[in-house]
Order: structure tokens, then C-alpha cells, then sequence
């Protein structure tokens, strides 16, 4: 596949990061459209992002309401035929009310919004998100979130492990995966897991605030221009009309 | 013409007792009778009350607010908006408020600070920017009775502040954080006088593009009056008379219902109003806040010289059966008010419907200056918009200083200054609720949503904004004058413009102007007015002086509490603008560096007045000074110095002197240094050290650069001495006999001291 | 005619709290030292209309499943009542 | 003994709930059109020890009214039952 990217940002009230996904879009040369939550159709989109922020106002439970929109029906079916998915944050709230990933994300254990850098260990390095980093490494993204607390029972947690779908842990900076480096007492310091195809990836942590050096890093953008390649490796990504 | 009179309204009133109700003095309510020909009923009479407090209408400051500059080249809009705006150049404008919640914050801290935060925010998307900033500036009384050497702090006091403290914080980080706008900077500080009256200052910032500015007139008879935002409730009737009085130990009754933030909702209606923003079918916007639609109705009238008629029947309810009063006056949040071009209604109503917004037709500008209402059929209020908004009575009550002032001002620091201080000096002096880490705090802020943040909370004296698609960056503060206040409120003034403009100009900014929140006393009260008073002059002189126009600000009075006053406390906003972002300058020094002290020499035992050190051991008097002269010289060398690329850091020297800020620097850098001050210092070391003279900043250079720093500082009158090297594992600080010698993990583990 | 349904919504058994815990802290530090636990939940008040009572209960339990409850973790119980109006004007 | 008190921490009448509001307009969304208000509040389930019933309803009155609910926005109810131990295991 030669032409740019076409990535399908969502927009649902309340998030906010899409405008910094747009943003980082243009330095990657995507052609990025902003999507709202009403519409029925992601038209000829190779990739779908669903950003961070207080869909919702957070109200009731993250990504509870959101999970309804009418734009989610279009991006289960995307999801099921294997088109790249990235929800951060709260777009990873949403795609875990709405099933497409399983577990749930609670308040953080010490109660308090957190927003900090923070180093995360790489688990898996495959994928359309993940291609560009080396299994076992250490990057650093921002965190920026209330309700980041992952939890699934032991069974699920146990067959993410086997199925190696547990991608980003929560680790010091020498990228060991400790009880201290957990920000949010999330199980097993999860900060990321993809569904069985590997194609939806959900991560607390912001790729998109690690674009550039200028703010601080660019680890995001490594995880970002992995769609890129991966997509060409596809050919049929590029042909699939949902 | 004919008094009016309405149904389900208490008949009209004659004087007293009524007017006593809506906090309007008899000869008030003689001058409400002037302005209408006729007495006013119940509506028109609460009207009054709301919009002639102190809160509203600035009637013991707005004289004296008149004499701060606010004529600038780049000033686009000044004071008289709902926020002022500068030229940053490349057709964009830098929008800027700071705005107080003082009293609701002390009634219910998380709400009264998240809708502090509501509120400023709506005034600067009003004016059609998109905010990408906000700043916070706190003030609480001690945490704990051993922090308050003036024993006036108890335990009980002590878990109010915690209480207060953990809700405003929260309250700022819930309403900022959902709304998605980072904050990215401010201040806090700790004092006896804010024991049951914090202070909660708010400032946003915005960036528009110039032509797409929006002004609050009213415009073109026959243009629809358009209602948007959240349902209106009985929250807050009465906050602006609230706000105008002090916390009394009646609090219970005359407070108003809790106003609740609702920052979803915020979230479209600020969506909304920005893709609206530089459509032609938007002649004026104006947010609702104090005093509500009245306050809207009128000032949108009184600004554009025409007038408003509408139906009260048609305001979007959430409460059952609200009178005429309720629904003028309610301070429900989150609402808007639109001039729509008459024809352009439904156009400009598809957009809010596609944020699920209410956005209701409520009346239409006419061209006769007076805002009418009818509520079923009924007229219930007929006033003149100028009598509401402008016409309110101007104080210039009588002013004299505190009558133990001069004792004060004449207590001596000889002997705390000449004491030879140690490494625990230092160490208990970072360890301070007013010095410590604020990472506790502002880590629990989004700090970096937008991702134009450079330099965010903590990691410098301004915060360092990019603006995308150029090749600028901002830099913001929002900072006090300490304790200055407490000994001189006219050096306060000054000393609080300065500081900002030395924080913009150690990122390699110019400061280009400010806003300011005027946070004082009753003005009723002599002391408390002269205080305001000076305060003001002492900014004046500074705006002068360093030529910054003050675009837009708040007035808080009334901040005391049976117990006390509190300090007089001018809080300013600076805005610095610089060009190439390439060259800022952080606050670090590295190895190998020299290290100079720019600035007026301060090696007096004056300098400690006022200062933490002096606090702390209950030393609360002395006569503290600034040369604001040599301090406007080292602004323009800095700026100048980092436009030739000659820095590689500095910092400005504030709470806790010289000794902290060079502490602050190491743990900055993980870095030592070996610095010695020079010997005129060497008599009194405590002064020298820990001495709080503002106007003075630490510098780091190359060595191969410091020869022309020299001669620069030389050339443009900057005293300037050199204080050594960075480089090691320990900061050595000698002066005179005392010798200081400390790890940087010593330093960290103190300044990291846990709130 | 209208219903006054009052939700329960509960944390599932043996999930952490860090709310209960931290509330629990909080009484025992004022001198409630016996406060053996504290769970955190949600109380909703819903105001709605239905035929009757086998209808309500009905809509209570689906609206509980589709969207109040995320079974992942919680679980919801409630009780139904008719709802007199007065209680409306209050609740609305 | 061992007591179970359910606490019901509700807004006031009259102070604006916008969760309450935007979970109302979820569930009308979802097609339970009838769903004319919601109010949002917190549920506290306490397991504490007490003496006898009137100490243990003096012990939920006071841990309200100084912790619990807020008295400026918030109200506060309770039902209190003997603590079973079954019910303990559950709630711990
Ligand atoms: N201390 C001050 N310095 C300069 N301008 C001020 C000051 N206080 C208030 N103003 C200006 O007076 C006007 C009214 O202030 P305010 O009532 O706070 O605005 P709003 O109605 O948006 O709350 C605003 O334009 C504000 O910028
Ligand atoms: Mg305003």
C-alpha cells in the first residue's frame, strides 16, 4: 500500500485527545478524519483511534455511555475483521465496556488523578501498535487518568498472560516491573493488553503526548508509525469496505 | 411611567427593610429611585442588590483600579471585556483572565474551586479563543499548629485548612482535567490570616486568531437573544451579595445554594461556541456568571449602547415553579448568552443541537437602552442597562494604615540577620509548607493535555507554552508578593508585578502584560482600604516602570473572618512572549557552569522582612524594600542575555532568598556547586542568605560567555556578582563564618517533605 | 403512572475498595475505632413511568444490565415504589 | 456486637446532579424514554461493633453528620441490621 494512511479518529462528547492524535497524524502524514460518535459508518478508514478524555463526563462508569454510541456498532465489526484499533486512556475505558476488550479499568488505589511521565516495559512487539519496539524494552508515555485501576478476574488475567496479550506493564525506570512503579494498582501492573487477533490494542498511557522531543519524548510516535508498515504488510487491510 | 407590579411577587417595596435584604444601603436604594423615576419592585429592587455589591460593581475599586496602565502597542483588549487580549504576532492574539472564588471556596472548597475554574474558563472562550491554559493561586491557613509561630492556628483550624486544601485541590483537578484544558502552573502559599478564608485564584489563558475575537455588545434591534447551556436552577441566587460581605458566623444562612460544576456540559457548550466563534451570525457573546442573566442582560446592553427585552417563561428550567427573581438572578452554571443575527437563528441552533445543548430564543435586542422582562404575560422589570451596569454608586471610603503598622515596620533584624547559619538552616527552610515540593499537588493536575506544554508545573519559574504552527512559545505566571503585604501593601503591589515578570523572563521571555486579582479585606474598614489602595499604586508604579499594560482582572474584598483580615494579597497573571522557542532557558545549571547573582545588593538585615526565615521564628516585623529600578534593569538584561544565547539557566530568587533558590537549582539539575557570597554579605550571613529582596536572579553561563555577561550587566547598570561553580555531588555555600555543606539527596529528602 | 425505583449498585465480594478502606480509615481516625469495613457504592434514584409493577420491576432489571451494573465487577439490587407526586417535585 | 448499617448519602432537593442528569439521558438514549430524573448518590455499607441497637444508631448518626455526608450539598439515611456473620464474609 502506497497512499497514506486513512485513520478514523473518534470523537464522542467530552474526550479531548483526538485533537492531539490529529495533531501527531499530520507530522506522520496520515489522513486523519475526526469522527463523530453519531455516525453509522467509518467510511474507508484502514485504522480507527479512539482517544482519551471524560467521554461523558466519566459519568456513572468510563466509557459506560459511550460504549452505545452508534459509531461503536461500526468499530465492533471493524474490530472483529482484524482492522487496527487504538483506544487510549478513554478510548481504552470504552473498548473495555463494550466488550471488544475484556477486564475494566476502577478508580485509581490511591483515589487521586494522576499525571505523570511514566516508564512502561514492552511485553510484545508484534501487531499493527507494537511493531516498532523491541520485546523487554523500557519506553516512556505520559499517564494522565482518575481510572486507570485494571481489573479482570484471575481466570482472564491468566489467559492474557498464556496468549501473551498483556503488551505495556507499568515498570521503574530500569523497566523492572515493580509494586512501586504501579500508578494505579492496576492487576499485575497492566497498562496495555490486545484482543486475541493482536489488531485492538488498549493502553491507559498517551503515545500521542510522546511525539516530539520538543514535549518531552518520542516513544508515542514510534507506536503510532507502526501502522504504517503494518498496513503495507496487509494488503488486504487496504482493500477491506465494512 | 406606570410602577410596575406582578403576580407571585411581593408587592412593590418602600425603602428599608427590603433594600436592607439585597445588601443595598438606604441612600442606595434613594439612587436605584433616581435611576428608574419611580421605586422599583421586588425584581427590579434585587436587580439592584445584585449588580450594585461590591462583587458586581467594583464600588470601592473601580476608582482606583482606573489608574492602572492598560494602553499597550499590542493591547487588542483592555479591561471593560470579559478578558483582555494581546498581539503575539502571526495574526494570533493571547486572551487572559485571572478571576477569584474565595468565598464559595470556603462554603463547599471542591465545588467552589471547580466552578472558579468553570467560570474563568467561559470568560476566555467567550471572547472566542480556544483556552490552552490554566493556572491556579492558593492561599490557606497552616496545616498544622507547629507550622503558625504566630499561635493562632489550632488543631481544629489546622483540619479546616486540610479539609479546605484537599477540596480545592481536588475541585481544580476534577472541573480542568474533564474539560481537557492542562494546568500548568501557579502557586501556594500557606498563612494564620487565610484560617477559614482561603483564597482560590483562577487564570486561563487563550489563543485566538485576531479577526475572530468576540466583544460582549449587544447589537442590532430585532437580533435574537439566545440562551445556551445548562437548565436554570435556584443555585447561587444571592452570590454576588454573598461575595460582598464578609464569612461571618451567620455563614449558614445567607449562603446560597451550593453551586454544583458541571464540566461535561462545559466541554460542548466551550466545542460549540469556538466553532461559532468568527461566524457573522454571532454579533456578541457573553457568559453568565455573577448575578446571572441580569448581569448578562445588562451588560451586553450598557456595552452596546442598545437594550434587551425578554420572556422569562421561555428560560430552560430545572427546578419547578422559580419566580421571575429566581430565574433573573439564579447563577446556575454553564450558561451562555448569544446575539444572533436575526434570520441566522436556526443556523446558529443546529450547531448547539449537535452537542445536545439547549440553546433557546429568550428575547431580542431593541434599541431602547432598558432591559424589560415579561414572565407569564406580566412586565416584571423595566431598568435602564447602564443604571444596572454602570450607574452603581463609586466609594472612596477613609483610609488609614493598621494602627500597629509603624511598630511593626519598626521592629529591628539585626540579630536574626547576623546569626551564622547551618545545613539544618537550609534544610528546615526547603522543608516549608511555603517552600516544599508542590509535585503532590500538581501531579494530580493534567499538565500536559494539547501538548504545547515545554515547561510545566515545577520545572521552572513560568510554564512554557509552544504555539503550534510557529515558531513562539508563552510563558505564564501567576504568583503573590509573600508576606509583603503584612508591612507594606504599596511594595506588595510592586514587588508582585516584578516577580511575575522576572518568573516570564527566566524562561528568555519579554513580558508583554497581565492580569491581575486584587485579593484584600473589607474596604469598609480604613485599614482595609488603604491597604487595596496602596497595593494598587504599588502596581502602578511597576506597570510603569517595566511599560506592562494590565489587560483584565477581579477585585475580591471582604476576605476576613471574625478572627482576622488576611494579608493584603495582590495576585498577578504575566504573560512573556518568545519569538524563537529555540532559545529558552531552563532553570538548571550544569557543570562547569558559573554561577552570578543579578540584582541590587541585599546584604541588610531589611532584607528579612517579611521573609519566610523571619516568619518562622515569629519575626513578623521590619520595613522590607526593592529598587524597582535596578529590578526593571535585570528583566531587560535577562531577556536581552537570552536573546544572544549567553545563559544556560537561571532563576529567580524568592521564598527563602538566595540560599533556597540556589538549593532549588541543584535539586533541579542533580548537580552541585561551590559558591561563596562576597564579603560584603559576609557581616550578616542569615540576611545575605536567606533574605527575600525581590528584583534578584541566579544566572548559570559557560565560562567562555561570562566575560560579556559581565560587561553586559555593567553596560545596562545590573550589579552582578559571581558566586562561583557548578559542578559535584555537594552544594557548598559560604558566607562569611557560616559554611553550608549539603548532599543533594539531603536537599531532596527536605524539599520532597510530604504535605 | 410513575415509579421511584432506589438502585443499589455494589462492588462485587472480594474486589478492593480503596474508597471503603479509605473512608474506614477516616471514622477510625475520629474515634470510630470499632468500624470493622466499609464498602462504597451507588445509590440511584430513577423516576420513570410504567404500566404497572411487572412492568416496572422489568425495566428496572434491564436497565440495571444494559447500562447501570458493569457485571464485570458489580452487581445492582433495588427497590420499587409507587411514586406519589410530591416526591417528584422534589426529586425533579 | 457486630452491626451492618446500609447509609444512603443523597444530594439535596434542588442541588443540580449533573451525573444524575446524564445518566437519565443515557438511559433514554438506550430507549427507556420514560426515565424522568435520576439522582445520583452514594451508597456506604458499614460493618462496626456496638453495644446495643441505640448505640449503634447513635454511632451511624454521628459518623454521618461528621464524615460521611457533606452537610452543605448532601443528606444522609440509614437502615441497621444485626450483622450476621455470613453477611460479614461477604462484605469483607
Ligand atoms: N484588578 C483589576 N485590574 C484590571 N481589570 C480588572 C480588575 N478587576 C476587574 N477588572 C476588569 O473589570 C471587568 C469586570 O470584571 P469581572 O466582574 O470579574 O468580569 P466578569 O463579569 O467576567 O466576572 C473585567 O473586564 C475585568 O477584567
Ligand atoms: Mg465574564
Amino acid at each position: 500500500m502506497s497512499r497514506s494512511p486513512r485513520v478514523a479518529v473518534l470523537v464522542f462528547p467530552g474526550t479531548w485527545s483526538e485533537r492531539d492524535f490529529a495533531h501527531v497524524a499530520g507530522l506522520l502524514g496520515w489522513e486523519a478524519r475526526l469522527l463523530w460518535h453519531a455516525e453509522l459508518d467509518l467510511g474507508d478508514a484502514d485504522a480507527v483511534v479512539l482517544p482519551g478524555g471524560f467521554a461523558h463526563g466519566d459519568h456513572l462508569r468510563t466509557g459506560a455511555i459511550a460504549r452505545f454510541s452508534p459509531v461503536m456498532r461500526a468499530v465492533e465489526a471493524f474490530a472483529a475483521a482484524g482492522g487496527p484499533v487504538l483506544g487510549s486512556c478513554n478510548g481504552f475505558q470504552i473498548l473495555t465496556e463494550a466488550g471488544i476488550l475484556p477486564g475494566v479499568l476502577l478508580r485509581n488505589d490511591h483515589l487521586e488523578f494522576r499525571c505523570d511521565w511514566q516508564p512502561l516495559r514492552v511485553e510484545r512487539s508484534a501487531g499493527p501498535w507494537l511493531g516498532e519496539l523491541a520485546e523487554g524494552e523500557t519506553i516512556r508515555l505520559p499517564i494522565s487518568h482518575g481510572e486507570g485501576r485494571y481489573y479482570a478476574d484471575d481466570a482472564v488475567l491468566d489467559e492474557l498472560e498464556a496468549t501473551g496479550r498483556v503488551v505495556l506493564r507499568y515498570a521503574d525506570p530500569d523497566g523492572r516491573v515493580v509494586p512501586d512503579a504501579n500508578p494505579n494498582g492496576s492487576l499485575r501492573s497492566i497498562a496495555g493488553i490486545v484482543n486475541e487477533r493482536g489488531n485492538v490494542l488498549g493502553l491507559m498511557p498517551h503515545p500521542e503526548r510522546a511525539a516530539e522531543a520538543e514535549v518531552g519524548g518520542t516513544d508515542g510516535l514510534r507506536i503510532l508509525r507502526a501502522l504504517d508498515a503494518w498496513l503495507v504488510a496487509q494488503p488486504a487491510a487496504a482493500e477491506r469496505r465494512l | 411611567m406606570a410602577r410596575l407590579t406582578l403576580e407571585g411577587e411581593p408587592a412593590p417595596v418602600s425603602i428599608a427593610a427590603p433594600a436592607e435584604r439585597h445588601g443595598l444601603t438606604e441612600a442606595e436604594y434613594g439612587l436605584v429611585i433616581e435611576a428608574l423615576g419611580r421605586e422599583p419592585n421586588a425584581v427590579e429592587l434585587g436587580m439592584f442588590g445584585a449588580m450594585w455589591s461590591e462583587h458586581c460593581a467594583y464600588k470601592h475599586s473601580r476608582p482606583l483600579l482606573g489608574a492602572l496602565p492598560s494602553v499597550g502597542s499590542r493591547v487588542l483588549v483592555g479591561p471593560g471585556e470579559n478578558a483582555g487580549a494581546l498581539d503575539i504576532g502571526d495574526g494570533l492574539a493571547v486572551v487572559f483572565k485571572v478571576e477569584s472564588h474565595n468565598h464559595p471556596s470556603a462554603v463547599e472548597p471542591y465545588q467552589g474551586a471547580a466552578t472558579g475554574v468553570g467560570g474563568i474558563i467561559r470568560d476566555i472562550f467567550t471572547m472566542g479563543a480556544r483556552p490552552i491554559a490554566l493556572l491556579n493561586s492558593l492561599r490557606f491557613g497552616p496545616l498544622d499548629p507547629a507550622e503558625d509561630a504566630s499561635g493562632r492556628t489550632d488543631e481544629a483550624d489546622a483540619a479546616r485548612n486540610r479539609y479546605l486544601l484537599g477540596g480545592v485541590v481536588a475541585g481544580i483537578a476534577g472541573y480542568g482535567n474533564c474539560i481537557g484544558i492542562p494546568d500548568v502552573g501557579g502557586e501556594i502559599g500557606f498563612d494564620a490570616t487565610y484560617n477559614g478564608n482561603p483564597l482560590v485564584n483562577a487564570m486561563c489563558v487563550g489563543i485566538a486568531r485576531q479577526e475572530e475575537i468576540t466583544l460582549a455588545r449587544a447589537a442590532g434591534p430585532g437580533n435574537a437573544l439566545l440562551l445556551v447551556g445548562a437548565t436554570t436552577g435556584r443555585d447561587g441566587i444571592q452570590g454576588a451579595s454573598f461575595a460582598s460581605a464578609p464569612l461571618g458566623e451567620d455563614r449558614d444562612e445567607r449562603r446560597p445554594a451550593v453551586q454544583v460544576g458541571n464540566p461535561f456540559l462545559e466541554k460542548l457548550l466551550m466545542e460549540a461556541c469556538l466553532e461559532l466563534s468568527g461566524s457573522p451570525s454571532v454579533v456578541a457573546m457573553q457568559d453568565l456568571g455573577a448575578a446571572g442573566l441580569t448581569c448578562a442582560l445588562a451588560e451586553l446592553s450598557a456595552r452596546g449602547g442598545c437594550g434587551a427585552d425578554v420572556d422569562l417563561d421561555l428560560v430552560p428550567r430545572r427546578e419547578a415553579g422559580m419566580s421571575p427573581y429566581e430565574v433573573l438572578l439564579s447563577e446556575s452554571q454553564e450558561r451562555m448568552l448569544l446575539v444572533v443575527r436575526a434570520g441566522d437563528e436556526a443556523a446558529v441552533q443546529a450547531v448547539f443541537a449537535r452537542y445536545e445543548l439547549n440553546a433557546v430564543v429568550i428575547g431580542r435586542v431593541i434599541g431602547e437602552p432598558v432591559v424589560r422582562a415579561v414572565a407569564g404575560g406580566v412586565p416584571v422589570c423595566e431598568v435602564p442597562g447602564r443604571a444596572l451596569a454602570d450607574d452603581a454608586p463609586r466609594y472612596t471610603p477613609p483610609a488609614a494604615p493598621p494602627h500597629d503598622l509603624a511598630a511593626r515596620r519598626a521592629e529591628r533584624l539585626d540579630d536574626l540577620a547576623a546569626e551564622v547559619p547551618t545545613a539544618e538552616t537550609l534544610l528546615d527552610l526547603l522543608a516549608s509548607p511555603n517552600v516544599r515540593s508542590r509535585k503532590p499537588i500538581w501531579r494530580r493536575y493534567d499538565h500536559m493535555n494539547g501538548t504545547n506544554t515545554l515547561v510545566g508545573p515545577g520545572a521552572g519559574d513560568a510554564a512554557l507554552l509552544r504555539i503550534k504552527g510557529t515558531s513562539r512559545a508563552i510563558a505564564l505566571s501567576l504568583d503573590g508578593p509573600g508576606r509583603i503585604g503584612a508591612l507594606d501593601p504599596r511594595l506588595a503591589g510592586t514587588a508582585a508585578v516584578v516577580e511575575g515578570a522576572l518568573n516570564v523572563a527566566c524562561s528568555g521571555a519579554t513580558p508583554i502584560g497581565i492580569t491581575d486579582c486584587l485579593n484584600f479585606a473589607s474596604p469598609e474598614d480604613p485599614a482595609g482600604y488603604w491597604q487595596l489602595a496602596e497595593a494598587v499604586a504599588g502596581m502602578v508604579d511597576a506597570c510603569r516602570e517595566l511599560d506592562l499594560p494590565i489587560v483584565s482582572g477581579n477585585v475580591s474584598l471582604y476576605n476576613e473572618t471574625p478572627a482576622a483580615p488576611i494579608l493584603p494579597t495582590p495576585v498577578v497573571g504575566t504573560v512573556g512572549l518568545l519569538d524563537d522557542r529555540s532559545r529558552a532557558i531552563p532553570m538548571a545549571w550544569h557543570a562547569g557552569d558559573e554561577i552570578w547573582l543579578l540584582g541590587a545588593p541585599a546584604w541588610d538585615a531589611a532584607s528579612l522582612a517579611a521573609s519566610e526565615l523571619a516568619w518562622r521564628r515569629g519575626r513578623f516585623g521590619g520595613r522590607p524594600a526593592l529598587d524597582l529600578g535596578i529590578a526593571a534593569r535585570v528583566i531587560a538584561l535577562l531577556t536581552d542575555l537570552a536573546a544572544r544565547e549567553l545563559l544556560t539557566g537561571a532563576h529567580d530568587v524568592s521564598v527563602g532568598g538566595p540560599g533556597v533558590a540556589l538549593a532549588r537549582l541543584a535539586i533541579a539539575s542533580g548537580l552541585g556547586a561551590e559558591l561563596s557570597l562576597p564579603d560584603p554579605a559576609a557581616q550578616l550571613p542569615t540576611a545575605s542568605l536567606f533574605g527575600e529582596r525581590g528584583g534578584r536572579v541566579i544566572i548559570a553561563a559557560r565560562h567562555e560567555a561570562a566575560a560579556r555577561i559581565g560587561a553586559a550587566a555593567e553596560a545596562s547598570g545590573v550589579p552582578a556578582v559571581r558566586l562561583g561553580l557548578a559542578g559535584g555531588e555537594l552544594l557548598r555555600l559560604t558566607c562569611g563564618d557560616a559554611r553550608l555543606t549539603l548532599g543533594i539527596d539531603q536537599l531532596v529528602a527536605a524539599w520532597s517533605t510530604p504535605f | 403512572m410513575r415509579w421511584l425505583a432506589e438502585v443499589h449498585v455494589r462492588l462485587r465480594p472480594g474486589i478492593a475498595d480503596p474508597e471503603g478502606q479509605t473512608i474506614a480509615g477516616g471514622l477510625r481516625s475520629l474515634g470510630f475505632e470499632s468500624v470493622a469495613d466499609v464498602r462504597a457504592g451507588k445509590l440511584l434514584r430513577l423516576t420513570f413511568a410504567a404500566a404497572d409493577r411487572a412492568a416496572a420491576e422489568a425495566a428496572v432489571a434491564q436497565m440495571c444490565s444494559r447500562l447501570l451494573a458493569n457485571p464485570v465487577m458489580e452487581t445492582a439490587d433495588w427497590e420499587l415504589s409507587a411514586d406519589e407526586p410530591a416526591a417528584v417535585a422534589v426529586s425533579s
